[in-house]
């Protein structure tokens, strides 16, 4: 980690004095234990700043939309597939686009750290590779780095960025097909079921859009939860039907256009387990449409296209 | 000069089936006066009786219906019906037309169409429409979306008109006084410039085939009445089952050729069409089953040789497992068991006979020209074949013998949909071309007051709610909907009708439009689609704009699904009535567009379609430009030198070539290419690659298509062996390689039907068959071989094919993985074929090895084109058009149109008639005197578009795209047709469309 | 018990009156139910009222009456948002609810003896009809110096209160100079922007105060000409329009600086502004 | 007086008797306040809970009034929740916000009843921080772990047992009411010395940040500040004192109910003119109004820093925006560049 830090900060710093570029997105050093923050480095000395480590979870792709310039980005697998998809989109220039590919096996969720540690506060935290010591007042623990891992890392098949102009880092063996297992799981619940898991799970959700703001897909000028005409969802967080809506329309929203990076459900201050919801549709474009945003620049928009070998078993003959 | 009459722009079309709709709209579209004549009391002809339509399946209702309405609306088309034409006298350009209309004895503009008398009358009579697999009443409506919607009495049958005081009981139910049963007979004259006739064709009367059983067999039906068993309106709802018992099928035989490719029968002809519906009807009763179906399909050539149609015999053989036999039948008879099951005796391809039974046997009816226009043609002078179809002169495409009359459709030979379609809009345009300097004299334009503004009024609503007689009233309690209509917001008047579609309701609307001050008006009855046009119309007579108008269907959708429940159906017509009248609250006046109009054509392509598509439009007055990629004119019909019917091309092409020369209207230019394209529909620019920048309303893209270059054998190695082009030229010098030769190898399907193309070349089959005959005729002494694999000689080509066999030409059936084998010799070449009758190899010395190779596109130059004018090419690279069936020559681009080998294989005589109708659609386009578009089109909140591209990549019509510079969408209001994909695609809710908005939506919702 | 400021008082619509030519504008006159609920409404020009569509929502609008035409109050509104479309679709009888009234006023005592120019620019103009209403009521005339107004619009069908203007025009208690953007058939009045009509009616900024309303634009341009004829930002005084929910200082959308426009506000004087942010 | 820890769930199931008792309650990974049933399901001496006290006087969702417009007339009707409550386990840093509230809620010209009338019937018991998180600042914002302000009772953390201070009239009923033991002498020392324990080890240094702020308005370090900020509403909606609303209808035609609800200056609509100006055009200007509301607005109007030092926002955060970086940031210290 502190290997790729160092080349980070060398790949930003290069390039500001070559004046190829004139803003560099990446990660500094966040103000809490195993916390990345993105920060945004403009000469060679702020680039100095620039760091790699396990809790640089963000997803930058959300800072590049539609900027002035020529901008470098330090991009993990699941920020280049965003950033493909916005390119697509007419939201990034990719022309004006430097990407420093940093192949990644996953981010630590905090969350897990958390748990594992029944409420214990972390104030330091020591990165051994496989394993990562946690410290805080009168303890220590230590645990496997696969443990405290994001589910979505988990679940990531694209660790090594699909498009890059420049890696640091070595590319990953790429991972096997993965099976959605707990999405296969929750489809086979009943109706009433569903209902009731998502009713429990969405009274948690109190509508401040972090969800949304994360993510680096949602960025219409007016969201639809903001539309007065037509108002299309009450804006009270007290009606949970209206906030499972959000969320049914938002993951519509981002139906092939979602590169599962988790940035929803990481920026969800009440822990509301948003992934289900768009992992099912990952999952039902990929099955449907034989189609993951952002995987390729050459994959056109899946839910804007057809194609007569679109398999699309859910057309129904009469 | 003697005293000319004087030129009328009217043109009388006979005949409203889809060649006499089609051509009627394209002729009224175009600036001409329209007297659609049909002998039936409803326009529609054939195609309202069949359910699916081939290659796309279709439904055929749905795609004709629109049709219909415009047709039958259209301010310019006077549709005449129970009509026949007794007598036409006089010139082109001047006709004096009688005709004999029969008493309906209702009347159309009283009646609408409830549908009440029909219920009351108390006389059953066979459903003619139905095959008489039915009843219908003696009043009666032709089928559920007839135009005119109204009824008629079957005065055969009427108990009132055999004795005026028998019964009545329809005077009584209908409250619209429609019914006169004493309405008498009348004769018309009418004054026209051109004649065109599509009076279509009959089904071949089967019960002179004793041996196929029909008529004692209850199981053995024709494919027409197998048509109305699988429609959904037809007498079974769409249930496949045998009419006789009610018993679903498992096992269903086609027999094919029923009256066609029978000369014993008068009958030498191929109907062309059946090999492809019978394919359908096998596909689509599957479908209809949930249970296996087994469909056999017993044949003698499958004759699938149109655009797409390979590929469709290929699904329907290798995908849904239909069975296809080649054989000869003998005969149907009962399998005497008493399940009244069919058994089939026939002979294989080898000779052995067979039987094997099943459930149900459809016989593949052949076409027979209408019986009708024997009588007329004699007292016209109308040249009619032997047949008895309308003998067309050769390479006029829609000629008649008789100057000024044009004929479309299968009266002029049996022909599918798109080919008559096609047929109808060439002759639409050969009507036209003499009465190009009277365009625009005898059509009407509706005039309407001012329109009220009404921007920033309260809101005031009117509400009708219809009772349609008793269709709504019997069920819906209306005078409640209304009480309940009255108390929601913005409601300033609501009140019920008995018809509010009626004449007179109309009037009331408008008076109390003008007496209540109403700013929105709102009518609950039926259908928008039929209906809705016709209240708007109400609205802008009244001065207001029709866009004030909102529609909610509360009997197709209430009253007659909820038939049993009443005051749940009040309920439902209660909602449905208030979310209408809370759309209609956000309803806004929407101003139509007009946009300047370049009225000069740009043609693309010299060949024989682009040169006759250019004297087309200049005929009519438009100024053509006419680009050639290659330095002369005649494309690949230069190396062409008889015709089909042996006409001699050269001179013909050399006249076509020296006439677009000497035409002023058109600027030929050769050697160039198109390099960039801008613009739309009466607004194109064009660059060539000469550097002229072409300003253009119209393009016809009619680049053509080449011979294939076969690699297969021995082509380009052997001398002996070469492409029927090649052999042509030989044919023509009379050279001593054909006068000398022995033996004459013709091998079909070079090219064609195999893995990389798998399309039928179409023209190949007769060419060999023609050039055969011209070996024979030059060196009668040679054996002559066809190698095919299935003899597509259709139509009256199947003549030749008999012909050819006649005069002792060879035919040797190969199939598609035992290929014959060429082998070089000494002088000449070893060919071996193994023969399917005697399943052994046969080997031929050949002198001359002539290639049937395929027709291939130009793939380079069309996805150029494709790409300029953002119109699609089909997976073989040629040009698809805008809809198989019912618009042939179009693109969903407006404004571009296409003819000619560009489109897809076929004969000159079929380019030619192609050209014709490229012209005619152009030509409705080119009339307007400007671009107006009805404005429900899409538009952008620019403030919430994020610029994303979605629109553009969904819009069919290639109306939006997204501006580089301020990054969001842009609508080209010209191009867009409102369809409203883009507005579902966008996430932003920044796209929506005029007239039902998101905002129109949501209202609607909540109002529930 | 305490006052509930967010209950609504329940008005009768009793005129909807489209005061512009393009429609968009239209003024709504609103009669107290009871005579209690007149007492319950004691205003002064500048303030302003949320007016509810019941079932829409409610939004703030300028009082365009003045205290002194007892039993109604009147409101000028355009079409902009989903309260104000569903108040120009309300057909008359209508009950609307008014709650207010908030904000504070034009401070009308320090007018006294002193003359006043009132500067108004398209539909803004409806609080300044209120002021200068109350200020020629004939109690009241007195107690005023010279009283001008200058108000413009882009175009004749675009000016509000024609009937009054018209009135106005012929009082000798006002000095009325009325101006359009552009020359327009059947205008026969002045042509040209306010700021350039200010300059050239050159009002004395002598003992004198300057009420300025209107688009940014045209407050923009016209603050440099009062300035060059002498009002101070102490004499120079302004209403603001920040978005608004509450309008009793809680909700927190329409603050500048630490004031809230609501409650604060909406009159401020150019000097107090100026200590202000420009978040307005 | 003193309550030993394990009669907590006695005490509690005595004040239900009479009041309607809130409490955290653990849900999921976190606590929040919830009224409980039992004195067995409060789970008391955790961290703060998720979300801050002033959502039970100032609900996300509050029905202001609920109207139906007929023909027979109009009629109103208000909800007050005038319930006798306990809030039992409230940390002084809530509970102080709440204090500054009451500024916002009872201004000079207007009161908001229901507000008010919540916290008028409701009795606010705390328990102080023996061991407060690294993200707490409370002492940096004139506060600290053992705040009494907004408190009628303070529970001191004395190992088994809590020792009781009353601070106000309101507070010693209840305690009364309940029966607690007078705290021995013994108990009190121990109270003490746990007070004299608790480190806030946190510090911002807040010396001149006003006066920056006050003349730093057009200062381009705004530009740079927000940066990374998303622009959601996480911060706002867990900080004890943000009070933002927005009022809406929820309404079928003319019969329904006005609703508050949680609104955020973060959000781009929360100034947006009909007109389609928006005097906070982008989230520099969105969250320097968020900064300058707290730490300079509220001390102009109310003499008093509107942030309780609780690390709710420092926690939650998605993008790590760290309010003591930025303010630190801001009053220009050793700095550091990355926020």
């Amino acid at each position: 980690m502190q290997a790729i830090a160092a080349q980070v900060k060398e790949a930003a710093k290069k390039l500001l004095e070559d004046k190829k570029v004139d803003l560099v997105v990446g990660f500094a050093e966040g103000s809490l234990p195993l916390r990345g923050t993105p920060f945004f480095a403009r000469t060679p000395e702020e680039a100095n700043q620039l760091t790699w480590n396990r809790g640089c979870e963000n997803n930058l792709a959300n800072f590049l939309r539609k900027r002035e310039g020529k901008v470098a980005v330090v991009a993990k697998g699941c920020d280049v597939r965003s950033i493909v998809a916005l390119t697509k989109e007419n939201q990034i220039d990719r022309d004006n686009l430097y990407i420093i590919g940093v192949p990644c096996d996953g981010m630590v969720d905090r969350k897990k750290v958390g748990k594992l540690l029944g409420g214990k506060e972390v104030l330091e935290v020591v990165d051994q590779g496989d394993t990562i010591v946690l410290k805080g007042n009168g303890f220590a623990e230590t645990a496997k780095l696969a443990d405290l891992l994001h589910n979505s890392c988990i679940d990531c098949r694209y660790g090594n960025p699909v498009v890059y102009d420049e890696l640091i880092g070595t590319l990953m063996p790429e991972k096997a097909e993965e099976d959605f297992a707990e999405i296969k799981a929750f489809e086979a619940k009943t109706t009433a079921e569903r209902r009731a898991f998502m009713t429990e799970e969405f009274s948690k959700c109190i509508r401040c859009y972090a969800c949304r703001n994360a993510c680096p897909m949602c960025y219409c000028t007016e969201c639809f939860v903001d539309c007065s005409q037509p108002e299309w969802i009450g804006k009270s967080a007290a009606n949970v039907q209206d906030n499972i809506l959000f969320q049914a329309v938002r993951v519509f929203h981002s139906a092939g256009r979602c590169a599962d990076c988790g940035a929803c459900e990481r920026a969800c201050p009440m822990g509301i387990n948003l992934r289900l919801l768009t992992r099912k549709l990952v999952k039902d474009v990929k099955v449907l449409f034989n189609a993951e945003a952002g995987v390729s620049m050459d994959d056109k928009a899946a839910m804007a296209t057809f194609a007569a070998d679109d398999p699309e078993p859910f057309l129904v003959k009469e | 000069m003697s005293t000319k009459p004087d030129k009328v722009g009217a043109v009388l079309v006979v005949g409203a089936g889809i060649a006499g709709i089609q051509a009627s709209l394209d002729l009224a579209e175009s600036g001409y006066y329209v007297y659609l004549v049909e002998k039936s009391p409803a326009i529609g002809g054939t195609m309202p009786m069949l359910d699916k339509t081939f290659p796309t399946n279709d439904c055929s209702m749905c795609i004709l219906s629109p049709k219909l309405v415009e047709c039958g609306r259209h301010l310019n088309v006077e549709t005449i019906t129970n009509s026949e034409v007794a007598d036409i006298q006089g010139e082109p350009g001047n006709f004096k037309v009688t005709i004999n209309k029969k008493a309906r004895m209702v009347d159309p503009d009283k009646c609408t169409g409830c549908g009440s008398c029909a219920e009351e009358c108390p006389v059953k009579v066979d459903d003619d429409f139905n095959q008489g697999l039915n009843k219908r009443k003696a009043i009666y409506k032709l089928y559920a979306q007839a135009y005119p919607n109204a009824y008629a009495i079957d005065t055969t049958r009427c108990l009132k008109i055999k004795k005026p005081k028998a019964c009545g009981k329809c005077l009584e139910v209908c409250q619209a006084n429609a019914i006169d049963h004493l309405m008498q007979d009348e004769t018309l004259e009418l004054q026209v410039g051109s004649v065109i006739l599509c009076p279509g064709f009959e089904k071949y009367d089967v019960s002179q085939l004793w041996y196929y059983g029909y008529g004692k067999l209850p199981n053995v039906i024709t494919s027409m009445e197998f048509e109305r068993l699988l429609s959904a309106s037809g007498p079974f709802g769409g249930h496949l089952q045998r009419p006789a018992d009610g018993q679903e099928p498992k096992k269903i035989a086609w027999l094919q050729c029923v009256g066609s490719r029978n000369c014993r029968n008068e009958h030498g002809y191929c109907s062309s069409v059946c090999c492809m519906y019978a394919i359908k009807e096998a596909v689509i009763a599957k479908e209809h089953t949930k249970y296996p179906l087994d469909t056999a399909i017993f044949f003698m050539d499958m004759r699938t040789y149109g655009k797409d149609f390979e590929k469709y015999y290929d699904r329907a053989r290798l995908e849904n497992g239909v069975r296809f036999i080649r054989s000869r039948v003998f005969e149907v008879t009962d399998t005497f068991d008493d399940t009244g099951n069919c058994q089939i005796r026939y002979s294989n391809e080898d000779g052995t006979i067979v039987t094997e039974d099943f459930d149900l046997v459809v016989l593949s009816l052949g076409l027979e020209p209408p019986s009708g226009m024997v009588q007329l043609a004699d007292k016209l002078g109308l040249e009619l074949n032997k047949f008895n179809f309308c003998e067309s002169p050769s390479l006029t495409g829609v000629g008649t013998s008789k100057p000024g009359i044009f004929v479309a459709g299968a009266f002029s030979g049996p022909r599918d949909i798109p080919e008559t379609v096609m047929q109808a809009s060439a002759a639409a345009s050969d009507s036209a071309a003499v009465l190009a300097d009277v365009r625009g004299t005898m059509t009407k334009a509706k005039e309407y007051p001012a329109e009220k503004d009404v921007a920033g009024e309260v809101i005031r609503t009117g509400v009708f709610i219809c009772h349609c007689g008793i269709n709504i009233g019997g069920v819906v309690n209306v005078p409640e909907v209304v009480a309940y209509a009255k108390t929601l917001p913005g409601v300033a008047f609501a009140d019920e009708k008995l018809y509010a579609c009626s004449q007179d309701t109309s009037a009331q609307i408008k008076e109390a439009i003008d007496q209540y001050g109403l700013n929105r008006v709102v009518v609950a009855s039926c259908s928008p689609r039929t209906h809705e046009p016709m209240f708007q119309e109400t609205l802008k007579e009244a001065g207001l704009n029709a866009n004030l108008f909102e529609m909610t269907n509360i009997r197709d959708q209430c009253s007659w699904v909820h038939m049993q429940e009443p005051e749940k159906a009040t309920a439902k017509a209660k909602d449905l009535v208030k979310m209408a009248i809370y759309k209609s609250a956000l309803l806004e006046p929407i101003d139509g567009v007009t946009l300047d109009m370049n009225h000069d054509a740009l043609v693309i392509g010299g060949g024989v379609a682009g040169i006759t598509a250019s004297l087309g439009l200049s005929k009519q007055g438009y100024k053509v430009y006419l680009v050639e990629k290659s330095a002369e004119l005649g494309g690949i019909a230069n190396q062409l030198r008889f015709g089909m019917r042996g006409e001699d091309l050269p001179s013909y092409i050399s006249d076509l070539v020296a006439e677009v020369n000497a035409d002023a209207n058109i600027k030929v230019s050769t050697g160039v290419e198109i390099t960039d394209v801008h613009g739309f529909v009466g607004n194109f620019e064009t660059t060539l690659s000469s550097g002229d920048v072409i300003p253009h309303g119209v393009t016809i893209i009619a680049t053509g298509a080449r011979e294939y270059k076969p690699t297969e054998y021995l082509y380009g190695q052997n001398k002996n062996v070469m492409t029927l082009l090649e052999l042509e030229s030989l044919l023509a010098n009379k050279d001593s390689k054909v006068t000398g030769a022995k033996n004459v190898v013709f091998v079909q399907c070079v090219g064609s039907r195999d893995a990389e193309r798998p399309y039928c070349s179409r023209i190949c089959c007769t060419k060999s068959v023609k050039q055969a005959l011209k070996v024979k005729e030059l060196n009668p002494n040679a054996n002559v071989f066809v190698l095919y694999r299935d003899i597509r000689t259709y139509g009256f080509f199947e003549e030749m094919y008999r012909e050819a066999r006649n005069k002792g030409v060879i035919f040797v059936r190969y199939s598609a993985d035992n290929k014959p084998v060429v082998e070089a010799g000494a002088d000449s070449v070893k060919v071996t074929v193994t023969d399917h009758v005697l399943g052994i190899p046969i080997e031929i010395n050949a002198d001359i090895v002539g290639l049937a190779a395929a027709i291939v596109p130009d793939k380079d130059t069309n996805s150029k084109l494709s790409q300029f004018y953002k119109v699609p090419l089909n997976q073989e690279g040629f040009f698809l058009e805008a809809h198989m069936k019912l618009r042939p020559v179009d693109f969903g681009t407006d404004g571009v149109f296409m003819c000619g080998l560009a489109h897809g294989p076929k004969n000159l005589e079929e380019n030619i008639s192609q050209a014709k109708a490229a012209v005619g659609r152009a030509c409705t386009v080119l009339a307007k005197q400007s671009i107006s578009v009805e404005g429900k089109s899409a538009f952008v909140n620019e403030r919430k578009c994020a610029g994303c591209g979605d629109c553009e990549a969904v819009c069919p019509a290639k109306a939006v795209q997204v501006d580089a510079i301020k990054k969001v969408a842009v609508v080209n209001e010209a191009l867009c047709k409102g369809c409203g994909a883009c507005a579902s695609t966008c996430r932003c809710g920044a796209i929506n469309v005029k007239g039902c908005t998101n905002q129109q939506l949501i209202a609607m919702i909540k109002a529930l | 018990m305490m006052k509930n400021p967010y209950l609504p008082l329940p008005m009768k619509l009793v005129k909807n009156f489209t005061e512009t030519e393009d429609k968009l504008i239209h003024t709504f006159t609103l009669q107290f139910l009871s005579e209690e609920d007149e007492k319950s409404f004691p205003y002064m020009p500048g303030q302003f009222a949320e007016l509810c569509v019941f079932g829409k929502g409610e939004a703030p609008f300028g009082i365009a009456s003045s205290p002194t035409e007892p039993g109604f109050l009147k409101f000028s509104v355009a079409k902009v948002g989903t309260v104000s479309t569903a108040l120009h679709m309300m057909e008359e009888g209508s009950i609307v609810g008014v709650r207010g009234p908030l904000g504070n006023y034009y401070p009308v005592d320090q007018f006294k003896g002193k003359n006043v120019v009132i500067i108004g620019g398209g539909f803004a103009f409806t609080t300044l009809r209120s002021l200068a209403t109350y200020m020629m009521h004939p109690d009241r005339r007195g107690d005023f110096g010279k009283i001008t107004v200058i108000y413009g619009a882009r175009n004749p069908g675009l000016l509000l209160y024609k009937d009054e203007l018209a009135a106005w025009e012929a009082s000798p208690d006002i000095d009325l100079i009325t101006t359009v953007d552009r020359e327009a058939e059947g205008w026969n009045g002045r042509v040209g922007f306010i700021p350039a009509v200010t300059g050239e009616v050159a009002p004395s900024a002598e003992n004198a105060h300057a009420i300025i309303c209107g688009p940014p634009v045209m407050i923009k341009f016209t603050m440099p000409v009062l300035e060059k004829l002498g009002f101070t930002p102490e004499t120079t005084i302004m209403s603001l329009e920040n978005r608004m929910k509450c309008g009793i200082g809680m909700c927190g959308r329409c603050n500048v600086g630490g004031k809230y426009v609501c409650k604060d506000g909406p009159i401020f004087t150019r000097a107090q502004l100026n200590e202000l942010p420009n978040e307005y | 007086m003193i309550v030993s820890k394990k009669d907590i769930p006695n005490l509690l199931d005595k004040m239900i008797a009479e009041y309607e008792v809130i409490a955290p309650v653990k849900k999921d990974n976190f606590t929040v306040f919830k009224p409980v049933a039992s004195g067995t399901d409060a789970v008391v001496g955790e961290g703060n809970t998720k979300l801050p006290a002033k959502e039970l006087f100032f609900p996300q969702s509050e029905k202001l009034f609920s109207y139906s417009v007929t023909e027979e007339g109009t009629k109103l009707e208000a909800p007050m929740d005038d319930k006798k409550k306990v809030l039992f386990g409230v940390r002084p840093c809530d509970a102080r916000s709440l204090k500054l509230l009451d500024n916002v809620f009872d201004n000079d010209k207007f009161q908001d009843p229901y507000y008010l009338t919540r916290r008028e019937n409701t009795v606010m018991v705390g328990i102080g921080c023996n061991s407060p998180a690294s993200t707490c600042f409370c002492t940096s914002v004139n506060s600290g772990p053992f705040d009494t302000s907004g408190l009628d009772l303070l529970l001191v953390d004395t190992g088994d047992a809590y020792v009781v201070e009353l601070i106000t009239e309101k507070g010693k009923a209840l305690a009364d009411q309940a029966g607690l033991t007078a705290a021995s002498d013994a108990d009190k020392t121990a109270a003490a010395a746990a007070k004299e324990a608790a480190v806030v080890t946190c510090q911002v240094n807040t010396d001149g940040l006003k006066a920056k702020l006050d003349v730093n308005f057009y200062d381009p370090i705004w530009e740079r500040i927000h940066e990374k900020c998303l622009g959601c509403g996480a911060c706002t909606y867990l900080c004890p004192t943000c009070h933002c609303f927005d009022i809406v209808d929820d309404a079928v035609d003319c019969t329904g109910c006005r609703v508050r609800n949680w609104d955020s200056c973060a959000f781009p609509l929360f100034t947006l003119h009909g007109s389609g100006h928006n005097p906070r055009t982008s989230n520099k200007e969105r969250y320097r109004n968020r900064i300058m509301h707290k730490f300079k607005y509220f001390v102009d109007n109310f003499n008093e820093i509107g942030c309780v030092g609780c690390g709710r926002c420092i926690k939650n955060c998605p993008v790590n925006m760290d309010i003591r970086v930025v303010l630190e940031n801001i009053r220009g210290s050793e700095a550091r560049l990355d926020s």
